[in-house]
């Protein structure tokens, strides 16, 4: 079955949902749902039309809005669709699906963990990646990370920056590079005569 | 009086932290034990303590930087995480892969598969207490990574598939090597399967230990060989075709066939050790027909990729990895959202854990064959 | 050992103060000598053990320290007597201190009545095997101890475990041992090998079925007894993290491990005696009387023979019981229990009964041949059970194109 | 009854034969050759050697026919690479002032080998590059205060290129080599990040 397929199939049986079928100018196409309905469609996929099987469930940041994903498959039939549900970012309340499939559980914790979505009637809807007291949802574009977590910095130095401050510095205190003139001794004990010394190029 | 004594006697379970640091979690996983006695009452599963953020790497990263980080999502099968990213890219620039690049993907992956398994299979006879298998599987697992070495440079981190094709073509004189491998490889097992497979002590600790019935396993989305332990008949590389594979046979193992139970943690174990050899007799196909020409099209440095939305997935090792990718126009994806089998593997241990052993949890652990940086990515 | 003490005591002529201070000081000389040949067992078998697993796995083992390694024992002990004695704060001190020593003490005490060749026992008591059987369950008091002082779950559970196991244990060991008494009709350790004759059709292993059945149950309960694989559920590293030795560090945990290494040699010690003819050597028909008949020079060497023969069936059992543990995995409690209570126990019912039996036939005419016969039958038996184990190796080799290659120093 | 006794036996029979089995695999393995390689220092040929040509070792540059196309430096999903050029407005000859790879953060995942356009920027079979100081770690293919002109690319003609391993033994200090420069003389004018979000904050 196709997409277009199962959008009929879904639209003859409850004419009532408001279904739409999009697809972008490259990729699969997807059926997009209200926030509302989305719980419903999905146990009517489940159930009318055996797609058993939650592949993928992401949330996304759209920017304007926040979308969950849900990549539905049926194992006996061997056809997959895509879902697409969008909520405001201001108040991201979607249904949750754990009832219809168990997996359902940990992906949208992830969800909510990462993107910020709420999902629910979800049982357990705890952060799953971040600590439990982490500020924010990571993966929002306009997320802000924070310069340290209790104490231990987020960042890392940049070699590059930390080597041209150590020459600035060397410039400002008139030393001049020294050449290290040691054989290169490899950890296994290898030594390795310094070669090519004033072989300017 | 009675009453009241077994009031008075009646004790709260005691919590136990299994990990992060513990000698069977195979990685940084908490598992939060309440036990009675030794038997286990409820497992709370904490996972996080390896996210590396590379849903967020992708955002940041152009298209081509990103294969890289594919291999670090499952370090252990590399491959796949390559080939789910490749195709996922590929169908959004419409690009059709060479058919001989598509030979050297699935002689890659399935090799990949081979070395997966041995550990898995390894580890899990190391968490009942054996210690020699796992080096007997290491030992032919260093085989092939030689053999890596030879296809992509690397042997670990494989990084070997590149948008329309492979990064390089085969050596001259590497598919013999690989059907040397292989034919080692196909007396090896039977010696394996003596050590430790038919081994007594090793059966009863793993029979009826942790079933998972197919209903619970399709509703949790657990894929590959744990799905199909359960019995259920069911593998994306002969339902959902992709790359070369329509061109080969081969059996999908289901559980069930041997002592035990389908979906019990001894089905889990010997779908894996079938698949090994499955995989063998993928590769020996492979290498026989793999057909001439090019293996990548031309090499794509920096490609704009068309704005959509994509859903691709590989029958990795540890089940299902998916790429969902979203793309704005631009070189960066907008958004990836990464699939993982051990992520699903975990959730399922909650229901299946209480009323088992401490002893019995590490098996059925062992047989999810979960890989902490996979869980977390 | 006895001879010498007595003829001190009457050739001195010392006076009874003087003579208690040279008891006390024979006793203390007996127990360095036991220290000393424990202490280097325990560490030489570290190293072995080390060895032998690594080339099981493919792998060549410690090999830096000295020739082939053979040092690295020195160095691992070293190092861990210099390491902090960390003493966590939250244990029990008292006891968290006072446990490797009991564990120690228990394995070293069962040394007293052990034999090492002709007359050659620090204290040749009656009620031998009785002893030793009794000492060493003190082990289990020592590591329940550690277990409970560590105030640590994974060591109480290991603790527990470890009791469990060892008290169901003692049962059918009790129970082979007693297979054993039955037939050599004593408890003294000498006068139970001198009961067996020199061919091994003559040793209580081959001497019925059902001695021969007491033999593997007597082997597995007794690697039971010493925490050893397929029985090592007390440290289980994949599930109890190290049990009752998580907490422990440096110096203390080297005593666990000194005593575990020792208890090889009391384990293998005792099959050797009970069951494989103790000193005994194959060839000579009754090694006992030919001792006492002989005299000099010649009784000394002899007694250096009884020794190294029972040193070699000693390390033969030594190299088993590591090369058991190396290949199985491990059994989960319940069916510890079950492989005790279910199978051990009953099976030695029948096995002390049967060779009760066999104990009270008459060793006259044709009853002398029929016991012959068995005994001849089991030890063809026995010896082309080793035979297909040499092929069934050998057939692994040739299976995998590999080629036969010795070399033990790497 | 029957029936649980005869499984009594065949669990006793079975659990005989197949202990047995496994005890002859492992004793086997007692008369076969180890496989261990006694890195580093009880090996016939360093490992080094022993890696195929295509193994992914260390960045080398050979800066005799770098072109200074940077394509190497955009390429690098980690920014590793930092390649400065300049051009003398008097010759109009375009020169590299700077080739710096961080191998601290290098993931080896020769993308970047792949977009050079001769060959420059290779992987070396070298992969003993740790350092006691992470300065030590960026490997200066271009000495600091050298420059070293852009090669061209003659038509029809592969460029010559120094062997392998060459470039990189050349850059690369030994392990315990000192810091190129004194942290202490430096002191109060270097700071790390780390540092700095500390005392901002107090």
């Amino acid at each position: 079955m196709t997409a277009p397929e199962i959008l009929s199939a879904i639209q003859t049986k409850f004419p009532e949902i408001k279904l739409e079928l999009q697809q972008g100018p490259a990729g699969d196409p997807w059926i997009l749902v209200t926030s509302g309905d989305v719980a419903n469609v999905i146990r009517i996929l489940k159930n009318e039309l055996g797609l058993n099987y939650l592949a993928c469930l992401s949330g996304i940041d759209y920017q304007d809005s926040l979308g969950v994903v849900y990549q539905l498959r049926s194992l006996s039939g061997k056809f997959e669709i895509m879902v697409k549900t969008l909520a405001p970012l201001e108040n991201p309340c979607v249904p949750t699906i754990s009832d219809l499939y168990a997996s359902a559980n940990w992906f949208e914790r992830e969800a909510y963990d990462l993107i910020g979505i709420q999902f629910q009637g979800h049982p357990d809807l705890r952060r799953i990646m971040m600590p439990e007291d982490w500020v924010g949802h990571p993966l929002r574009k306009d997320y802000q990370p924070p310069a340290e977590y209790h104490g231990i910095s987020t960042s890392r130095p940049n070699t590059h920056q930390l080597l041209d401050q150590l020459r600035t510095a060397q410039n400002r205190s008139d030393e001049k590079s020294k050449v290290d003139t040691v054989p290169h001794v490899t950890q296994s004990g290898t030594v390795i005569p310094k070669s090519g010394e004033g072989q300017n190029l | 009086m009675t009453k009241l004594m077994v009031e008075t006697l009646d004790t709260e379970s005691t919590v136990v932290n299994m990990g992060p640091q513990h000698p069977s979690t195979h990685g940084v996983i908490n598992l939060k034990l309440h036990l009675k006695g030794e038997v286990i009452e409820a497992v709370d599963p904490h996972v996080g303590f390896l996210h590396r953020s590379i849903e967020k790497i992708s955002e940041l990263t152009q298209f081509t930087g990103f294969i890289p980080y594919t291999d670090r999502v499952d370090y252990l099968s590399a491959m796949f995480g390559n080939q789910a990213w490749c195709m996922a890219v590929e169908k959004l620039l419409g690009i059709q892969v060479p058919r001989r690049a598509e030979y050297l993907r699935v002689i890659a992956c399935e090799l990949n598969r081979i070395i997966n398994h041995l550990i898995a299979c390894g580890t899990m006879a190391m968490d009942l207490g054996a210690f020699t298998p796992f080096l007997h599987g290491i030992r032919e697992r260093e085989k092939v990574n030689d053999i890596m070495e030879k296809i992509c440079g690397a042997r670990l981190n494989y990084n070997y598939m590149r948008f329309g094709g492979v990064s390089r073509d085969f050596m001259p004189g590497l598919d013999k090597e690989i059907l040397d491998f292989l034919d080692r490889f196909e007396k090896f097992l039977p010696e394996f399967n003596r050590l430790i497979t038919g081994n007594e002590i090793f059966e009863k600790r793993l029979i009826h230990v942790g079933v998972i019935p197919p209903d619970l396993a399709i509703s949790h989305s657990l894929g590959g060989p744990n799905l199909r332990a359960s019995g259920v008949d069911f593998d994306l590389r002969r339902d959902f075709p992709y790359s070369a594979y329509p061109e080969f046979k081969f059996k999908v193992i289901i559980g069930g066939n041997y002592r035990g139970e389908a979906g019990d943690s001894f089905a889990r174990y010997m779908v894996r050790i079938e698949e090994m050899e499955e995989a063998a007799k993928i590769i020996r196909q492979a290498i026989a027909g793999i057909p001439e020409g090019a293996y990548q099209t031309k090499l794509l440095r920096n490609p704009v990729v068309p704005s959509g939305e994509v859903y691709s997935r590989v029958e990795s090792t540890r089940g299902e990895m998916g790429f969902h990718v979203i793309s704005n126009g631009t070189d960066t994806a907008y958004r990836t959202k990464i699939r993982t089998g051990s992520f699903v593997a975990m959730s399922i241990i909650p229901p299946i854990a209480p009323g088992l052993m401490v002893a019995d949890l590490t098996a059925f652990f062992g047989s999810l064959d979960v890989v902490a940086p996979e869980v977390d990515r | 050992m006895k001879e010498l003490y007595d003829s001190i005591s009457t050739s001195w002529q010392l006076s009874p103060g003087m003579m208690s201070l040279v008891t006390v000081l024979w006793i203390l000389a007996i127990a360095v000598v036991v220290l000393a040949f424990m202490a280097t067992f325990a560490g030489v078998t570290s190293w072995v053990e080390r060895r032998i697993a690594g080339r099981m796995m493919s792998r060549i083992g410690p090999n830096r320290v000295g020739p082939g390694g053979s040092l690295q024992w020195i160095a691992d002990g070293l190092k861990c007597f210099l390491k902090e004695d960390v003493i966590p704060q939250a244990v029990d001190k008292p006891l968290f201190r006072f446990a490797p020593y009991l564990v120690f003490a228990g394995c070293f005490a069962a040394f007293a009545a052990l034999p090492f060749g002709y007359g050659i026992v620090a204290s040749n008591i009656d009620i031998g095997i009785f002893y030793i059987s009794a000492i060493t369950t003190f082990v289990v008091l020592g590591i329940l101890m550690a277990g409970w002082s560590s105030n640590n779950k994974w060591s109480l559970l290991g603790g527990i475990r470890s009791a469990a196991q060892i008290v169901s244990y003692e049962i059918p060991t009790g129970l082979a041992v007693l297979t054993i008494v039955v037939l050599a009709g004593t408890l003294n350790m000498q006068e139970i090998i001198k009961q067996q004759g020199g061919w091994p059709w003559y040793w209580f292993i081959f001497h019925n079925p059902f001695s021969l059945v007491a033999f593997f149950i007597f082997f597995s309960s007794i690697l039971a007894e010493g925490n050893r694989t397929p029985f090592d559920l007390p440290e289980a590293e994949s599930e109890l993290v190290a049990g009752y030795l998580t907490e422990y560090s440096g110096m203390r945990f080297v005593f666990f491990f000194f005593a575990e290494w020792a208890n090889l040699w009391v384990m293998s010690a005792i099959i050797t005696t009970l069951f494989l003819g103790g000193w005994q050597i194959p060839g000579v028909a009754d090694l006992g009387s030919v001792i006492e008949k002989s005299a000099g020079t010649v009784k000394y060497l002899w007694i250096l023979a009884s020794v190294a023969s029972f040193f070699f069936k000693t390390l033969l059992f030594v190299f088993i019981v590591i090369w058991v543990r190396w290949t199985l995995p491990r059994l989960r409690v319940d069916q510890l229990m079950i492989m005790c209570w279910k199978y051990f126990v009953p099976i030695g019912f029948i096995c002390l009964i049967g060779s009760a039996l066999f104990a009270i036939l008459p060793q006259t005419g044709a009853w002398y041949w029929f016991q012959l016969s068995i005994k001849l039958i089991l030890t063809a038996s026995g010896f082309g059970g080793v035979v297909i184990l040499l092929w069934r190796s050998f057939y692994n080799i040739r299976a995998l194109d590999d080629k036969i290659y010795f070399k033990v120093w790497e | 009854m029957v029936l649980a006794l005869k499984n009594y036996f065949i669990n006793i029979k079975k659990a005989f034969v197949s202990i047995f089995e496994g005890l002859a695999v492992t004793l086997s393995y007692l008369a076969r050759k180890p496989i261990t390689i006694q890195y580093p220092d009880r090996i016939p040929t360093p490992v080094q050697e022993m890696l195929p040509s295509t193994y992914r070792g260390v960045l080398e540059v050979d800066m005799k026919i770098c072109t200074g196309c940077l394509a190497c430096m955009k390429r690098c999903p980690i920014d590793i690479i930092r390649v400065d050029t300049f051009r003398d407005t008097e010759t109009k000859k375009n020169y590299i002032t700077r080739f710096d790879i961080d191998i601290a953060k290098c993931m080896f995942c020769g993308l970047c080998t792949e977009v050079c356009p001769t060959g420059s920027i290779r992987h070396s079979t070298e992969f003993e590059a740790s350092s006691a100081n992470i300065i030590n770690m960026v490997l200066q293919y271009v000495e600091y205060g050298d420059k070293v002109p852009f090669y061209k690319p003659v038509k029809d003609q592969e460029p010559v290129s120094i062997p392998q391993n060459e470039a990189f033994r050349k850059v690369h200090k030994a392990w315990n080599a000192p810091a190129p420069i004194d942290p202490e003389k430096v002191r109060g004018q270097v700071r790390w990040k780390s540092d700095q979000s500390a005392e901002d904050k107090s």
